[in-house]
């Protein structure tokens, strides 16, 4: 029942905070769901036994007519994803605790709402092990996610959630094409049902496997999403809050890795190996594709959307090459990706609220003087997004691209390109919105286009104006921050926030728009992201102990097993005996 | 193979396999501190900050120099207990933890305290502790120095994990590490456009070459099953020629990036643009020679990859003397120092390429590399700090009057690179030189060279910036710096002088026989005594030329326009920038947003097409729906036939 | 030649359906009789109460249905073997009572528009005239509607189990007849109104000419009207197979075209639009299951041993609909129409389930019948279809009902619960899980691919990628948009409309969380006897 | 028995044919007519090449029907001519697209 309660306890949670009276009261009950959740979840993580396969399971009939049951239970990359979600999910409504009531957006209540719904869809997905109910499920999800996208963000955001919807409801029913086959491939063995471990007993012929995969290959590409049916994510990221996009990006999206490895590897491991050379080069493609478009990027919610385009390359890969190493490194990522992706969603979302734009060239820079906390976060994160040893997405990407480069060589030479793109994208975004003098750094750059408006929100700010000196080189004039608690979002539409300054430091040459630094709600939700990605880098293991035996069983599946290094014992323990 | 190029390699069996003793005990088991205090420091010094900002800015750079130095005294400790063992038991293992593990593939966060990580423990936390105190005089107006200190204590921790790291993954962890402590540092005053523009670049030029170290890690695991050194250096001998080659060939292009040579060379000039003692610490001591260190490391695979260990040398000669050529045409005191940098880093590998006979040398020369170009650089910023900041030698002149302590401990480096005799590079340069002889002519004339145009830039340097007329600006009063910035200079100078002491008796080439192996004698072409007068004899020459050249004739405060091609692309750092710049950043630019366009109107317009035409479709369609009701039976009529014939053909036909 | 036999007429199987028929014409006479005032409630509660005891009636008799002498199929052949009282006309039969209910409560709301109901007062009163006038003001409304309706439920009940020709020609005109009368009958719009009634009727009396033509080939064929006898006659494969093609062929158009599917659904938007709300409510709902089970009596049992030579004209035909009710309701602007389009692509999904017949022999045990995924569909479709028409019926302003989709922007922040309630059909429409809609999918396509028509199945596949597109597109319009000057009012409906909104969103619900019972009913129907 | 068929056939053929061509409203509506008699020709016929008389019993029943229809047809028909004063069925094109 365990997992049954962390399904429905965010479930029961959306409806009552959709019924609520006002929106302050609707928010506090809602994160009080999300945190009720986190803690079953953690409590599902202490009954898990590591390496014991499926788990926690729950299995009733549910429409017998048709063979299918309500099925649960996690294994190890289940267990990940549920976790992953989770711990994601309140951070998500904390980091926009204020956003959803802007004026234009469609209001707390109902985004707290949407999101514990998605949460409890979500939840679903990851530890349904009935293929109808997880296609039920997988497309039940896009029903918050629609109105999470319409309702609240940008400008043109009702068009990119159609998009969302209609590509996504394409690829859903592409696959139900293929779980439709699957069922009739159960039938005529001679017993419908759509229990994955009914199913994983047939043995299918190879041609009806093949068109089988190939469908849910298909939905499970646009979900990850793949080179060339991307082109939703980025218009997606683009217009919706980055609440939102943490949704979709770290969770939703893991729904399609989630589903090649438990569908396309454990289902149909012959169809899997035929559609190999394909798929790597496709997730080659994704990676160096990914990361040269975002580089092109003026608007950074674009940007990072693209990056997630590589990052998916990335678990694709390690998931298609078919070793240990591979499967391993890819569940990590995912793992690692989706902390890494919503820490930085989150800061570019209070970059944005702060600076009221999204276009790099808009923003001008020059933030980290006056947020040393806020370029710190973003700057971790964009270290992270390039792959830095010491952040949790360096064991992963590591991994594959060991893993890659056994597979074939050029798999792998390709792959690792990607760590220069990804340093480009990364560093250069932040040097354009952090570095520098800022957009008001120079004097004449006062009443220049369209800074004209963050001017004024400047000048209209009620605190006592500080201002920087750029006059020496060891001048950057600061000031000692006050504590961050007093940084508080007045909420009244001025993001630009003065700080509290010393009066001596105005004999400076030139002012600085002042970003208010992360306060301390926002270094609430910074804070455990950041810390995840630093532990998983230097101590992945309690991941990998739980990935490893998953991995093991999946590859059993699929009858692979790992090359051996050409020379050398290859001693397991390396060279401390 | 060009005869002229080939160069000896050893057979294998002399190559000494790494078998680190996990079970040492004593006070090795605190290895790990010697990361671990700075780490702690740059912990406390960035996170703190969040805390308690006002109190740690009193005593930040305390709090960093403390780290630092604990640190020093903790590897001295442990240079003398090695010192104290065989000479057979001098590799000491520690497995902190697995690191990640999967399948076969494992991961520990092992460490490695060898002779050779001593040298470097030594000379990083030794240099690094002096940088540190010179800092916090250099520093002690920038609101920020509390973070800079963080920073500083950062490197070095990731320096010493790259040190001591036991296998070739934790080193490039080490080996990020410093690239992320380099690029917080050349961009510590990233306010600057400039500063922030150059820490990227260093970064990204980095990440290049850390696709090859990539690469060679993915490709052990491929081959050996492990990147552990002792599994690795066990193992080696067993692989085909052409993966070691490979492997070889991926290691270099690692060493180039991190080490700045060539063509990875672009990055290091703009890095100074960080703070001085940055670019006196990681961008001249220590990091850039992270490249050496990771060849000598990996003789295991250079001795038997006699091509890759030409590549080394090919490429360490170029950069030794392009490096030497932008020492001569810079006016920028940094910047000449850097071109320096990267020529002394060249020799470095060029002694590292040359294989068993030079790693010795190589290893010698950075160390005393690392005491006189950090002891000029310190000085370098001592100079700037009397100058307002000024870096262009054109408005120095006659400085040794105003800050004596500094154009004193300046003139001990200055003597120390230029190899002076009896300076410390005067033996280590010399070394390699007369290595290079005797492998090979080509390479020891370019060395030779090259030690003839260091002697020029140096004493170009040295005479603009502390003889002749001043040219400074009304205003600018130089002054002698504090003595929190002078010691550690003074100390620097000391080591510049004394460095030599290392080679008495063959001592460091001793010490580091159980890494390198025991090297076979080739006889230079004339005595070594011989080949010392030369090399002098070429400095002194250079330094002449000079003399003449920049000694004799007025400085104009404004850098002459009507110069030869070879200044004007010596300026232009022999257009290296432009080369990337036509080669690879504006094709790139181009690709990325033509990829950008793309992605719009191609990719995504064929799914806004897709949807389109449906539409357009759709609204034809919708036409023939023209309220008729006539019109209407009409296709009724027609479905019926259409019915019907579908039939028939099915059944009659 | 054999002497006369008098028919045994069985009562306690058919009585269900003598009551439809009777209080049809009991409602006549009160229609004659009764004074004014007492009609309305009269017939309503007439209709009403003879609907469910039929309904309650039609669940009795399928309770004590026996099984059929041959084989598992259950059910008996009555009337001297015009009608087949089986699982399968049973299933119907309540069904088609069902959304009849469910209509009455659409036809008797009298809330929405100012306390008369959505009939014109005086059919005969030419529109703007003073005679119309004075029905207005009198608030007259036609309560000859409910007979109506009655006849044509009794035509409905008829039609899908016919178990010969010349009766399902019978049940398909008295199905019919009363609804070409009731499309007139608009209060509202009547001109639009009288013009979809002459295009239903004249292009229905065509198609029927079609059916009845196709009647007789296949009586030429085979020399009989059963259906039992057609079959054998096939077997047998005695008579002109030309004549059987052509008069499957025919027989085809006239059930096609009832049921909507391209290329004849020419008829569709224009009486769906121009009817009054209620009736395309009932009529789109109700026709189409009644005609879905003629067809499915009449390809199975008919024509069942000549598969082969039909299904491919219905692989057409089911492409075609699909492709062509997508594609046209894309860009319609007006929501009865798209409701159309929908319907139609609706069409082309059921028959992908009827082409998806397989001899018994070949489905493994518990796997799902074709006859049980139709059923199931149909009963999706009608329940959701009629809601989703109720609620558009509930969407108005000063002249009326407002079915400009683009009008509808911002109705999900003015009246949240109607358009959750619409959005939430369009999603059914759409074949989102935990929908009817869904399941009702995944039936027939499941049947149509382990029949080997995956062909069909990616076309059905890539129609509802299309067709999803029409129905997000309305849900943005409803959520996302601006509205545009001023919108149209939600007015709130009386208990009558509200229940049957409620009814058909609860079973779309219901339906798609737990479709299990449903379809184990369909299965229980079993199959078709002859 | 086959010339029966085929004038039962063009019968109807001319009735499809009117029902396209014609356009007043009654005119149209006697061309379907015209449809069924074919119809019942036919049926009339093939009862005789069967020698039974379900044909000849249907044929009773589409006269039934059929008048039943005429019956519903005109008074939609006269409807729409007294509002619109035409019976001309392409007049009522209102709804359309």
């Amino acid at each position: 029942m365990t997992l049954t309660t962390l399904i429905l306890l965010p479930l029961v949670g959306a409806v009552v905070t959709a019924f609520l009276p006002s929106h302050a009261l609707a928010k506090r009950v809602g994160m009080g769901f999300g945190v009720a959740t986190l803690a079953v979840g953690a409590y599902a993580a202490t009954r898990y036994d590591v390496g014991d396969g499926m788990q926690l399971t729950e299995t009733r009939p549910w429409i017998e007519a048709l063979g299918v049951h309500y099925a649960l239970g996690v294994d190890g990359l289940g267990l990940l994803m549920v976790l992953l979600t989770v711990v994601l999910v309140p951070l998500v409504l904390l980091a926009g605790w204020h956003e959803a009531d802007d004026p234009g957006n469609g209001g707390s209540r109902s985004f707290f709402a949407w999101t514990l719904a998605l949460e409890a869809l979500s939840l679903a997905v990851f530890t349904a092990t009935d293929v109808f109910l997880f296609y039920v499920v997988f497309e039940a999800t896009l029903i918050p996610a629609y109105f999470l996208i319409g309702g609240f963000g940008r400008a043109g955001r009702g068009r990119a959630a159609t998009k969302f919807l209609l590509y996504q409801l394409a690829g859903g029913l592409i696959m139900l094409a293929s779980v439709i086959g699957l069922y009739v491939v159960s039938a005529d063995a001679g017993n419908p049902s759509f229990l994955i471990s009914d199913l994983a007993a047939i043995e299918i012929e190879e041609t009806t496997q093949r068109w089988i995969f190939v469908g849910f290959f298909i939905a499970f590409a646009i979900k990850a999403p793949m080179f060339p049916v991307h082109t939703w994510l980025a218009d997606t990221t683009e217009k919706a809050t980055t609440g939102t996009s943490v949704l979709l990006v770290c969770i939703l999206d893991k729904i399609g890795t989630f589903g090649m490895l438990r569908f396309c590897l454990g289902l149909l491991p012959e169809a899997s190996q035929w559609a190999t050379p394909v798929v790597v080069v496709l997730a080659l493609i994704s990676i160096i594709y990914g990361a040269l478009v975002a580089i092109g990027q003026d608007d950074v919610l674009r940007l990072i959307g693209l990056t997630s385009l590589s990052h998916f390359g990335f678990i694709v890969l390690g998931i298609f090459v078919f070793s240990s190493t591979g499967a391993a490194g890819a569940i990590l990522y995912m793992v690692n990706h989706g902390i890494a992706t919503a820490l930085m969603f989150l800061v570019a979302g209070f970059l944005i609220r702060r600076t009221g734009t999204a276009s790099i060239r808009a923003m001008g820079g020059g933030v980290e003087k006056a947020a040393p906390m806020l370029a710190g976060a973003f700057l971790i994160a964009a270290l992270a997004a390039c792959g830095l040893p010491g952040l949790s997405p360096f064991v992963s990407e590591m991994m594959v691209i060991i893993a890659a480069f056994e597979h074939h060589w050029l798999a792998g030479s390709v792959a690792v390109l990607a760590i220069v793109l990804a340093a480009i994208y990364a560093l250069w975004l932040y040097q354009r919105t952090m570095t520098g003098p800022g957009r008001l750094g120079s004097d004449d750059g006062v009443r220049t286009g369209s800074h004209d408006a963050t001017g004024s929100h400047a000048e209209s700010g009620t605190g006592s104006h500080a201002v920087s000196g750029t006059g020496s080189h060891a001048v950057s004039g600061t000031g000692p921050h006050a504590a961050t608690g007093s940084h508080a979002v007045s909420g009244t539409g001025s993001h630009v926030m003065t700080d509290a300054a010393p009066a001596a430091s105005a004999t400076a040459t030139a002012t600085a728009t002042r970003v208010a630094d992360l306060d301390r709600r926002e270094v609430g939700v910074v804070a455990p992201l950041v810390l995840g990605l630093v532990l998983f880098g230097f101590y992945p293991m309690p991941l990998l102990d739980v990935i490893n035996p998953t991995v093991r069983d999946t590859l059993g599946q699929v009858g692979v097993t790992d090359s051996e290094p050409t020379v050398g014992e290859g001693s397991t323990e390396g060279g401390h005996p | 193979m060009n005869p002229l190029l080939s160069l000896s390699s050893e057979s294998a069996h002399d190559i000494p396999v790494v078998h680190p003793d996990t079970g040492a005990g004593g006070v090795f088991d605190l290895l790990w501190l010697v990361i671990a205090l700075p780490l702690l420091g740059a912990v406390v010094l960035l996170v703190g900050g969040a805390f308690a900002r006002g109190r740690l800015e009193r005593v930040g750079h305390l709090i960093g120099t403390a780290a630092s130095a604990a640190s020093f005294v903790m590897s001295l400790v442990l240079f003398l207990a090695l010192l104290g063992r065989g000479e057979e038991e001098r590799q000491i293992g520690q497995h902190l933890f697995t690191w990640f593990e999967t399948g076969s593939l494992s991961v520990g966060m092992d460490l490695l305290y060898d002779p050779l990580s001593a040298l470097f423990l030594l000379l990083i936390t030794g240099v690094g502790t002096l940088i540190h105190v010179y800092a916090i005089g250099y520093m002690a107006h920038d609101v920020r120095r509390r973070r800079f200190f963080g920073y500083l204590n950062l490197f070095v921790a990731a320096m010493l994990v790259l040190v001591l790291a036991g296998n070739y993954v934790v080193l490039f962890l080490g080996w990020e590490g410093v690239g992320l402590a380099s690029y917080l540092l050349i961009g510590f005053w990233q306010h600057k456009h400039s500063a922030a523009a150059a820490a990227k670049k260093a970064f990204v030029i980095n990440r290049v070459g850390d696709i090859g170290l990539s690469l060679a890690i993915a490709l052990m695991f491929a081959t050996f099953g492990t990147t552990d050194f002792g599994g690795v250096s066990e193992a080696s001998g067993e692989a085909s020629d052409r993966t070691l080659t490979i492997l070889g060939l991926l290691l270099l292009l690692g060493a180039c990036g991190k080490s700045a040579q060539v063509p990875l060379q672009a990055w290091l000039l703009d890095a100074m643009e960080g703070p001085t003692p940055v670019s006196a610490l990681i961008h001249a001591a220590t990091m850039v020679t992270a490249g050496v260190y990771l060849v000598v490391r990996s003789n295991f695979i250079f001795e038997l990859a006699p091509i890759a260990q030409t590549a080394i040398v090919v490429v360490a000669t170029v950069t030794l003397l392009w490096g030497a050529v932008l020492g001569c045409a810079k006016d920028d005191i940094k910047k000449a120092l850097a071109g320096s940098t990267m020529s002394q880093i060249g020799y470095m590998m060029l002694a590292a390429g040359l294989g068993t006979a030079g790693y010795a040398f190589a290893i010698f020369h950075l160390l005393t590399h690392g005491f006189f170009k950090a002891n000029m650089f310190l000085g370098a910023g001592s100079v700037m700090h009397g100058m307002d900041d000024d870096v262009d030698m054109r408005h120095y002149g006659g400085l040794r009057k105003f800050m004596p302590v500094t154009f004193l401990t300046f003139a001990m480096g200055y003597l120390a690179i230029i190899g002076f005799p009896l300076f410390s590079g005067f033996w280590s340069k010399d070394k390699i030189i007369e290595t290079a002889l005797a492998e090979n002519l080509v390479v020891g004339l370019c060395a030779l060279l090259g030690a003839g145009i260091t002697g020029f830039y140096m004493t170009r340097l040295m005479l603009m910036t502390f003889f002749g007329e001043k040219r400074w600006a009304d205003g600018v009063h130089p002054h002698e710096s504090p003595k929190v910035m002078t010691i550690p200079l003074i100390v620097l100078a000391a080591l510049s002088v004394l460095g030599g002491v290392l080679i008495l008796g063959d001592w460091i080439v001793g010490w580091l026989e159980p890494v390198t192996g025991v090297a076979e004698h080739h006889a230079p072409p004339l005595p070594a005594l011989v080949i010392t007068l030369i090399v002098t004899a070429v400095v002194a020459l250079g330094v002449a030329a000079a003399w003449f050249l920049v000694a004799r004739r007025d400085v104009p405060r404004e850098a002459p326009r009507d110069v030869s091609f070879a200044t004007r692309a010596a300026r232009a750092d022999l257009y290296g920038d432009a080369f990337n710049d036509a080669a690879v950043v504006r094709p790139g630019t181009r690709m990325v947003s033509g990829l950008a366009t793309f992605d719009r109107s191609g990719v995504d317009g064929v799914v806004e097409g897709g949807s389109s035409a449906v539409g357009g479709l759709s609204g034809v369609m919708r036409r023939l729906q023209n309220g008729y009701v006539r019109s209407y039976a009409l296709s009724l009529l027609g479905g019926a036939l259409l019915v019907v014939l579908a039939l028939l053909a099915v059944n009659l036909g | 030649m054999t002497e006369f036999v008098k028919p045994s007429v069985e009562y306690a199987e058919l009585w269900p359906l003598f009551l439809v028929f009777g209080l049809a014409c009991l409602g006549v006479v009160v229609e004659a009789f009764a004074p004014r005032a007492a009609r309305y409630p009269a017939q309503v509660l007439l209709t009403l109460g003879g609907l469910l005891a039929a309904l309650v009636g039609v669940v009795l008799v399928a309770r004590d249905i026996t099984v059929h002498a041959e084989g598992a199929a259950r059910g008996i052949i009555a009337m001297g073997g015009t009608l087949a009282v089986d699982g399968p006309a049973l299933f119907i039969w309540g069904l088609v009572l069902a959304l009849a209910l469910m209509g009455t409560l659409l036809f008797a709301e009298r809330q929405l528009d100012g306390g008369v109901t959505a009939f014109a007062g005086q059919a005969a009163a030419v529109p703007g005239t003073d005679a119309e006038t004075r029905a207005l003001a009198a608030n007259r409304e036609h309560t000859e509607v409910y007979p109506l309706m009655l006849f044509s439920v009794f035509g409905m009940m008829i039609f899908a189990s016919a178990n010969d020709l010349l009766t399902m020609f019978v049940g398909l005109e008295v199905l019919s007849l009363p609804l070409y009368l009731l499309s007139g009958l608009a209060r509202r719009r009547r001109l639009l109104s009288q013009e979809a009634a002459l295009k239903y009727f004249l292009l229905g009396a065509f198609s029927s000419g079609f059916f009845l033509y196709g009647v007789a080939m296949v009586y030429g064929f085979a020399g009989s009207m059963q259906f039992a006898e057609i079959n054998e006659a096939i077997r047998n494969s005695v008579g002109n197979r030309v004549l059987l093609v052509v008069g499957i062929g025919l027989l085809a158009v006239g059930l096609l075209f009832k049921v909507g599917a391209a290329p004849f659904q020419a008829w569709t938007p224009d009486v769906y639009q121009g009817a009054p709300t209620p009736v395309t409510a009932f009529m789109s709902a109700a026709t189409k299951v009644a005609a879905f089970g003629a067809i499915l009596r009449i390809f199975y049992v008919a024509f069942g041993a000549d598969r082969w030579s039909w299904q491919p004209m219905l692989w057409i035909i089911a492409i075609l609909s699909m492709f062509v009710g997508a594609a046209l309701a894309i860009t319609q602007t007006d929501m009865k129409r798209l409701l159309a389009y929908s319907s139609v692509a609706h069409t082309g999904f059921i028959l992908t389930g009827v082409l998806g017949v397989q001899a018994a022999g070949d489905l493994a045990a518990g796997e799902v019948t074709s006859t049980q995924a139709v059923l199931f569909y149909l009963a999706t479709y009608g329940f959701m279809t009629l809601a989703a028409f109720a609620l558009v019926s509930l969407v108005r302003d000063a002249g009326g009902e407002v079915s400009t989709i683009s009008r509808w922007a911002g109705l999900g922040k003015e009246s949240p619960m109607v358009a959750g309630a619409f959005a939430f059909l369009l999603l059914a429409m759409a074949g989102i899980p935990l929908t009817s809609g869904f399941v009702g999918k995944l039936a027939v396509f499941s049947v149509a691919l382990a029949a080997g028509a995956w062909p069909v199945v990616v076309a059905a596949v890539v129609a509802s990628i299309v067709a999803a597109f029409l129905y997000v597109r309305v849900i943005k319009v409803m959520y996302f948009d601006e509205p545009v000057g001023d919108g149209p009012t939600v007015v709130y409906p009386s208990v009558l409309t509200a229940t049957a909104i409620a009814v058909g969103v609860a079973a779309t619900l219901v339906l798609g969380v737990l479709p299990g019972p449903l379809l184990d009913l369909a299965g229980v129907a079993g199959g078709f006897i002859r | 028995m086959t010339e029966y068929v085929v004038l039962s056939a063009i019968l109807f053929t001319i009735g499809c044919v009117g029902v396209l061509t014609r356009r007043n409203a009654i005119v149209v509506f006697m061309c379907v007519e015209l449809m069924l008699n074919a119809c019942n020709l036919a049926l009339v016929a093939f009862a005789r090449q069967h020698g039974n008389l379900d044909g000849q019993v249907a044929a009773f029943f589409v006269m039934v029907v059929a008048a039943a229809e005429v019956v519903i047809g005109l008074a939609i028909i006269m409807t729409i001519f007294r509002t619109r004063r035409s019976a001309s069925v392409d007049d009522a094109s209102l709804l359309k697209y």
